[in-house]
């Protein structure tokens, strides 16, 4: 192992399976999973690789036509193409969790079709009230009930507190990597930060640590900084793992912060345990992650509600950003047929408005052709704030 | 395009049409309570789970998800889908959804009055939503969605769905259990809040056993229907099954008339008499028909097509002595949970993990005896349409029978093309006709 | 003699078929224009013209998009069966057919007699049929005749990404712009076509022996892509065309069609 | 004339490489059109942009070197090498369409590839729409259903208007909407009634676009499909509002590039830069990588 830092990075985003395929020689066992929902601590306290498994948006889907509808999000139609085609063969199992329609689908879809010894999935309540909160809490037990069987381990609190820091370091360390965005020029580009989140992803967490170490002390040093360019973007979207899309988004601007499961989102926060492990990993993954899954209001009165207020309540995290990053615009960025996502499009885009930040909503089909007009739509967008 | 001279060929069940005129006078019931001041909300179809709540608190309820089918079917979807547009919702979400933000956009442009032009008088501005994460993702965040026009709170039916072989770990049906009655007693406090009325719990008590027996009898009557030949068709069952899905009027009444249903089909089973001139093939219908194109079903009714089970998501839970359940909540919560959870340990044997949704026509094609299977994915609905290719295989590989699918959408009308589903009825005669001696061959008993 | 005709009114080309007993005794193809009684008229006419002697006695079945137009026969059958019955004519142990057409893909699991026994029909997406390849063979200025055997020839095939046919047009202008081999771009599109083509027939399963027919048949840069996809060699009939057509007359011949 | 403007004896182009169409414009300092060309853009577009440029030059009676500065638009914007910037089509088209009417606030722009719809204050881009995913919605689907009735593009117009009853057009695929109008046909309707149907089945698409973006008057229609007589009017009736045409539609890209090239200009002498013509030559494109 050569390479350092971005180089490394570089390396595993091209090859991402490498590193958790010789440790599956080695013994070790990987489990997939594609969707931030589901608690790696609990994964990494059994000695167990979690990876992140990602569509490819350059591989045409051929098998997936057989088993699913074509209008469906093509992310997760990318991912169970990969499957069926045996791209995954080195896992030894997967966890699903019942995030949007597609997660919960797909999944049972995989579960049919593949025949990987170890297979879990996840029911997510769709509210953050407290007894929803023990259900999730309940359902993590069921997923360390079965994980337990299939590695002959047992879960002990100890471990899992040691895993629940190493995670929360890396947490920490994905935000640090996001603090160097915030002057202009960024010490470190969207694009970069793309592949170095997909490679934490792909890695155990030690590693994961060592590898997001090494991007910080790098990146503050180099001499080599990216150019300040026309603008300073925010991206909010569902998934934007590929390093494509975002040169795309920042061929003219910088995209700073990116508000999505392959960029900040699933690292916000920390898990901060009381008494009960599980049920602090509970509380941070139902309440911490902001996706749209979650049904979030605020009410004035028992019948009343207001809308400002209940875009505060659900957006309001995003102010700060937008201050703290100096944002110009926002694209909102979406696969066709996240619909999770795309029903709160116009809510999203009032409350940016609110902020008097210009947004724009672009929604793409997850394939090389559809980067071209992607790139117009950026560059018109940054026509119209100048 | 027209499929042919409107030849009635069905022969439809007397008893069903004092049940689908109870749609009719349940809207004009609504319109008037509407009119006296009555509180009112909009609610997803909830699979018995928060309807018996309203009803006991005496709120009329009406149901955006019909409503926008009768937006559609009315001609006038399309001027809210276009402001749904305007309004920034992207054109790829459930056009249901999307009528209804142009609709609401509308309604609220008018200072909460319904528009002249919507059909049936209107949805009133109601007095919060009641929304169900059940069935898609659509059925929530739709209303959150809503929040842009109307300030009214939405409470979000919880709907707990494990996985067939996550259900079986310890505890996970307790938990189920636990999460809908806790959840069940908060949103009745809520309404209450709501409502300013407290809720008469023998009240919630008769009505929870009466829609427990209001779906016994309905759940009886599809058992006659696989007699052979079949006595009630699909149209039947769609035309008669509003009031036991939402509730409808009152449900003793609702009761007398299904129990009416079940004695003219038994009494057809009895007879031998069919619901179509001459049953040549048995068909089972996944998942929403085309509501404007049902004659097509007369057209195939002639060649002999008889369809004998249908849409898994209208049908009711079936019938669970809960009587040593004293709590009406947790009676209601536990029956409701029965719709997936009754078949749970079945997929499990079978080993479908697919899901219900796929398991259960597995259930329906062997225990109906059916030939093939008509499905029919929506464009614009995820939901209804996801599970139908691994469905076919399924139904091909475990059970020798084929699958027809035709594509169709639940709002522009136009996508379902009535000719080409018989145009394709030919060669699918065929394929069920190999199947049949396939099946045979392989020891199957049909 | 019996004397059997089957016409298929296709959505681009009109094809018929001439049956002579159970002899196939001519067929013939022409454009199916925007008139298509006239077309199905002159291909009668240049089916029976020259015969030694009228037939006594010719049964009719006309089948595909256009078949309502075909006034002098009363009887029309399903296009999906003609095919099943052409392709079991040619190919008695053939278990799958594909029919590349202009407008749309069609898979058909058929038995031992012709019967069907499963079939599906591509989506509402031109990206999935033979149209496709129309529309590039116009970008790289070649015939249709030329597209297979050149395509064969390409060494480094381009990725189509999109799934558009029409923008897929745009993806091969900025190509050939950007100096890439017309055979490379041909095969390329193959190949696009080929993967949405083996995957519809994924979608019934495959069952070998495996004919191909329709337009598409005579791309061999086409089948040779499918043969590859499935991992099977395809059989192709000589004429592929007309399968569906002679399909017809096989039913005429049966007394079949309605 | 400018007699007084420093920049008198300057000219300015702009270049529009569309899917269909290549486009070039030459004005000079008063903004004055001098020159106004069009090919087609076939296959070999890039090769084309200089070609076409030389036809401009040669028509304004102009040497490259007496050009100022050149924008290039349009989707094959990248493949002109000789251009001193690129911008979107977007903001040309709302520049040039300023130009003709200075009091569009929406445009709407459909072309052989992808149908837009801009919003735009004093001729400055502010919002937009795009339709690119399905060519169903562009000017393609006139082109290959015109095809298809074998009536040229400028048959559609004039057909179009003859229709008592436009029929319904049902399938939107612009492949299969050519199977449709087959079908149409061999069921005894007008052929006029099928191109007025078509043209009502776009519009309506369009519309639908410019609708979420909200329409205000004055609407201007412009792009290749604005030539069409028949899909103006179609567009008149799907937005229910009255519509301008700008006299050479397929020219506004250009000519806001031209413009936009312009307005840099001024902007830079009002900075007190130095004006120098930068050394470039016709040259064939360098190939677009995407990036
Ligand atoms: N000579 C040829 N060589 C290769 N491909 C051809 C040739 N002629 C037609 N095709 C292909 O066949 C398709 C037309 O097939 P056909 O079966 O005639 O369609 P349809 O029945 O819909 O009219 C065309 O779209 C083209 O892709
Ligand atoms: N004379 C004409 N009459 C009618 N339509 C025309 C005419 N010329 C071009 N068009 C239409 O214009 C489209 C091309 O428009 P254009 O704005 O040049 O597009 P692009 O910029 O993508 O090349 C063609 O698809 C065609 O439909
Ligand atoms: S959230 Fe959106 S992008 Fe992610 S899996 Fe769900 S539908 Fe797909
Ligand atoms: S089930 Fe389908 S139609 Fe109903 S709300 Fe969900 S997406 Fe819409
Ligand atoms: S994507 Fe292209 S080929 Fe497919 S339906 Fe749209 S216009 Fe037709």
């Amino acid at each position: 192992m050569a390479a350092k830092g971005l180089l490394r990075a570089e390396e595993v985003y091209h090859d991402p399976t490498r590193r958790v395929r010789e440790l599956r020689a080695k013994g070790k066992k990987v489990i997939g999973y594609p969707c931030v929902y589901v608690p790696l601590e609990l994964l990494a306290a059994l000695d167990i690789v979690p990876y992140r498994i990602c569509g490819e948006m350059r591989e045409p889907v051929t098998e997936a036509d057989r088993v699913l509808p074509a209008s469906f999000c093509p992310i997760m139609r990318s991912c169970l193409d990969c499957s069926l085609k045996g791209r995954h063969d080195f896992l030894d199992g997967t966890i699903t969790v019942h995030a949007s329609d597609p997660q919960e689908k797909t999944a049972r879809i995989w579960q049919s079709y593949t025949r990987l010894p170890y297979f879990h999935f996840i029911d997510m309540p769709g509210t953050t009230r407290t007894e929803a909160l023990e259900y999730f809490a309940s359902q993590l037990d069921g997923m360390v009930t079965t994980l337990e069987t299939f590695s002959g381990k047992k879960l002990s609190a100890d471990r899992l507190n040691k895993a629940i820091e190493a995670y929360n370091q890396q947490r920490l360390l994905v935000q640090s990597l996001f603090e160097l965005t915030k002057p202009s020029p960024p010490l470190v580009s969207g694009t970069e930060i793309v592949k170095v989140i997909k490679a934490v992803m792909s890695l155990p967490v030690d590693e994961g640590n060592q590898l997001l170490n090494e991007v910080l002390e790098e990146v503050k040093a180099r001499k080599e900084k990216p150019q300040a360019k026309r603008a300073r973007l925010l991206l909010w979207g569902s998934t934007t793992d590929d390093a494509a899309v975002m040169s795309i988004l920042e061929s003219n601007a910088n995209v700073v912060f990116a508000e999505d499961c392959a960029g900040y989102r699933p690292y916000r926060g920390k898990v901060i345990v009381a008494t009960d492990e599980v049920m602090a990993l509970a509380i941070h993954y139902l309440l911490e992650i902001t996706c749209a899954r979650t049904f979030v209001q605020s009410t004035a009165t028992p019948t009343k509600k207001d809308y400002q207020q209940d875009l505060q309540g659900r957006y309001g995290y995003l102010k700060s950003i937008i201050s703290d990053w100096k944002i110009d615009g926002v694209i909102l960025l979406l696969v066709r047929y996240c619909d999770p996502f795309a029903f709160e499009v116009p809510a999203v885009k009032d409350y940016f408005a609110s902020l008097g930040i210009p947004a724009t909503y672009i929604e793409y089909d997850y394939t090389e052709g559809s980067l071209a007009p992607m790139r117009t739509r950026v560059e018109a967008f940054l026509e119209t704030i100048g | 395009m027209t499929t042919g001279e409107k030849k009635r060929v069905i022969n439809r069940v007397k008893a069903m049409y004092p049940l689908r005129a109870k749609v009719d006078e349940s809207y004009m019931r609504s319109l008037e309570a509407i009119k006296a001041g009555k509180p009112t909300v909009w609610a997803m179809l909830n699979f018995c789970y928060g309807d018996p709540v309203l009803k006991a608190m005496d709120i009329e309820v009406v149901y955006p998800e019909n409503y926008g089918a009768a937006l559609a079917a009315a001609g006038v979807a399309r001027e809210y889908l276009d402001r749904a547009d305007a309004e920034g919702f992207p054109t790829h979400l459930c056009g249901y959804s999307r009528a209804n933000f142009g609709y609401a956009a509308r309604l609220m442009e008018l200072g909460g009055q319904p528009p002249p032009e919507a059909p049936m008088g209107g949805m009133p501005k109601p007095l919060f939503l009641l929304s169900s994460v059940a069935v898609c993702d659509a059925r929530y965040k739709w209303f959150q969605a809503l929040g842009r026009y109307l300030d009214v709170p939405v409470w979000t039916l919880e709907a707990p769905l494990p996985g067939i072989r996550e259900f079986q770990l310890k505890d996970c049906y307790e938990e189920m259990v636990r999460l809908s009655t806790r959840h069940l007693r908060d949103f009745i406090a809520f309404v209450e809040k709501a409502v300013g009325r407290k809720m008469d719990w023998d009240k919630l008590d008769e009505i929870a056993n009466l829609m427990m027996e209001i779906n016994r009898v309905s759940h009886e009557i599809n058992e006659l229907r696989k007699a052979k030949p079949c006595p009630m068709h699909s149209r039947d069952f769609w035309s008669a099954m509003p009031p036991a899905l939402f509730l409808l009027g009152d449900l003793k009444e609702s009761l007398q008339l299904y129990k009416n249903l079940y004695d003219e089909v038994a009494e057809r089973v009895k007879n031998g008499t069919s619901a179509i001139p001459e049953e040549k093939y048995r068909l089972v219908f996944a998942e929403l028909p085309p509501w404007h194109s049902l004659d097509l079903f007369d057209r195939l009714a002639e060649r002999g097509w008889n369809f004998v089970i249908e849409s898994f998501g209208y049908h009711p839970p079936p019938p669970v002595d809960l009587s040593h359940v004293s709590d009406p909540i947790e009676r209601i919560a536990r029956y409701s949970l029965q719709r997936m959870v009754s078949n749970y340990k079945d997929a499990l044997e079978k080993n479908v993990v697919a899901g219900v949704d796929v398991y259960i026509y597995l259930k329906y094609v062997s225990e109906w005896k059916c030939d093939g299977a008509f499905l029919h994915p929506l464009v614009s609905c995820r939901s209804a349409s996801t599970h139908l290719p691994h469905l076919a295989n399924i139904l091909m590989e475990r059970l020798k029978v084929p699958s027809l699918i035709v594509e169709g959408d639940i709002v522009d009308l136009r996508l379902f093309n009535p000719q080409d589903a018989l145009l394709r009825a030919e060669p699918f005669e065929e394929a069920m006709e190999h199947y049949r001696k396939v099946r045979r061959e392989a020891g199957f008993d049909w | 003699m019996r004397w059997c005709l089957g016409i298929d009114i296709g959505s681009a080309y009109s094809k018929g078929a001439l049956l002579k007993g159970w002899e196939i005794a001519a067929s013939a193809i022409r454009l199916s224009g925007i008139d298509h009684r006239t077309t199905a008229e002159a291909i009668r006419g240049e089916l029976l013209v020259g015969l030694e002697g009228a037939p006594q006695s010719l049964t009719v079945v006309a089948t595909g998009v256009g078949a309502g137009n075909v006034v002098f026969t009363a009887s029309r059958a399903s296009d999906i069966v003609c095919t099943a019955r052409g392709i079991s004519r040619l190919f008695p142990e053939a278990r799958t057919a594909i029919d590349i057409g202009a407008q749309s893909t069609r898979v058909i699991k058929l038995d031992d007699k012709g019967m069907v026994t499963d079939f599906t029909v591509s989506e509402k997406c031109a990206a999935g049929s033979g149209r496709f390849i129309e529309v590039i063979a116009n970008v790289l200025r070649i015939s249709l005749d030329e597209f297979g055997t050149l395509s064969l020839k390409s060494k480094s095939p381009v990725t189509f990404s999109t799934g558009c046919a029409v923008f897929g047009e745009s993806e091969a202008i900025t190509r050939v712009a950007e100096g890439v081999a017309k055979e490379d771009i041909a095969a390329g599109v193959n190949l696009a076509l080929a993967a949405k083509i083996a995957s519809l027939v994924k979608r019934v399963g495959l069952e070998a022996p495996c004919a191909v027919c329709g337009g598409g048949a005579l791309n061999q840069g086409l089948v040779a892509a499918v043969e590859k996809e499935l991992g099977v060699k395809l059989l192709v009939p000589s004429e592929p065309r007309t399968v569906t057509a002679l399909g017809a007359a096989i039913q005429a011949c049966f007394g079949a069609g309605s | 004339m400018a007699e007084a403007s420093p920049l008198h004896h300057l000219y300015f182009a702009g270049i529009d490489i569309g899917s269909t169409m290549t486009k070039a414009v030459i004005i000079d300092a008063a903004g004055a059109v001098i020159a106004a060309i069009k090919g087609p853009t076939g296959a070999e577009h890039r090769h084309l942009a200089n070609e076409v440029m030389a036809k401009a030059l040669e028509s304004a009676g102009l040497k490259l070197e007496e050009i100022f500065r050149i924008v290039a638009t349009g989707y094959g914007r990248f493949n002109v090498p000789f251009a001193d910037e690129h911008i979107t089509e977007l903001s040309c088209h709302a520049r040039g369409v300023y130009h003709v009417f200075p009091g569009a606030r929406t445009v709407v722009d459909i072309g052989g590839q992808d149908a837009k719809c801009l919003k735009v204050r004093e001729g400055r881009l502010v919002d937009f729409a795009m339709n690119d995913k399905c060519a169903a919605g562009t000017g393609r689907f006139l082109e290959l259903t015109a095809q298809s009735l074998g009536v040229g593009l400028e048959g559609l117009a004039a057909l179009s208007q003859k229709a008592t009853k436009p029929v319904e057009i049902s399938n939107m695929c612009t492949i299969f909407a050519q199977q449709e109008v087959v079908m149409r046909l061999s069921q005894g309707e007008r052929i006029e009634d099928i191109i007025a149907g078509l043209h009502r089945a776009l519009a309506e698409r369009v519309a639908a676009l410019a609708r979420r973006l909200g329409v205000e008057p004055e609407v201007v229609l412009t792009g290749g499909v604005a030539k069409n007589a028949g899909m103006v009017q179609a567009m008149r009736a799907a937005l229910g509002c009255d519509l301008l045409v700008p006299p050479e539609p397929l020219l506004t890209g250009a000519l806001g590039a031209a413009l936009l090239a312009k307005e840099h200009t001024e902007r830079l002498l009002a900075q007190g830069k130095p004006l120098e013509v930068k050394a470039r030559r016709l040259e064939k494109a360098t190939f677009y990588t995407g990036g």
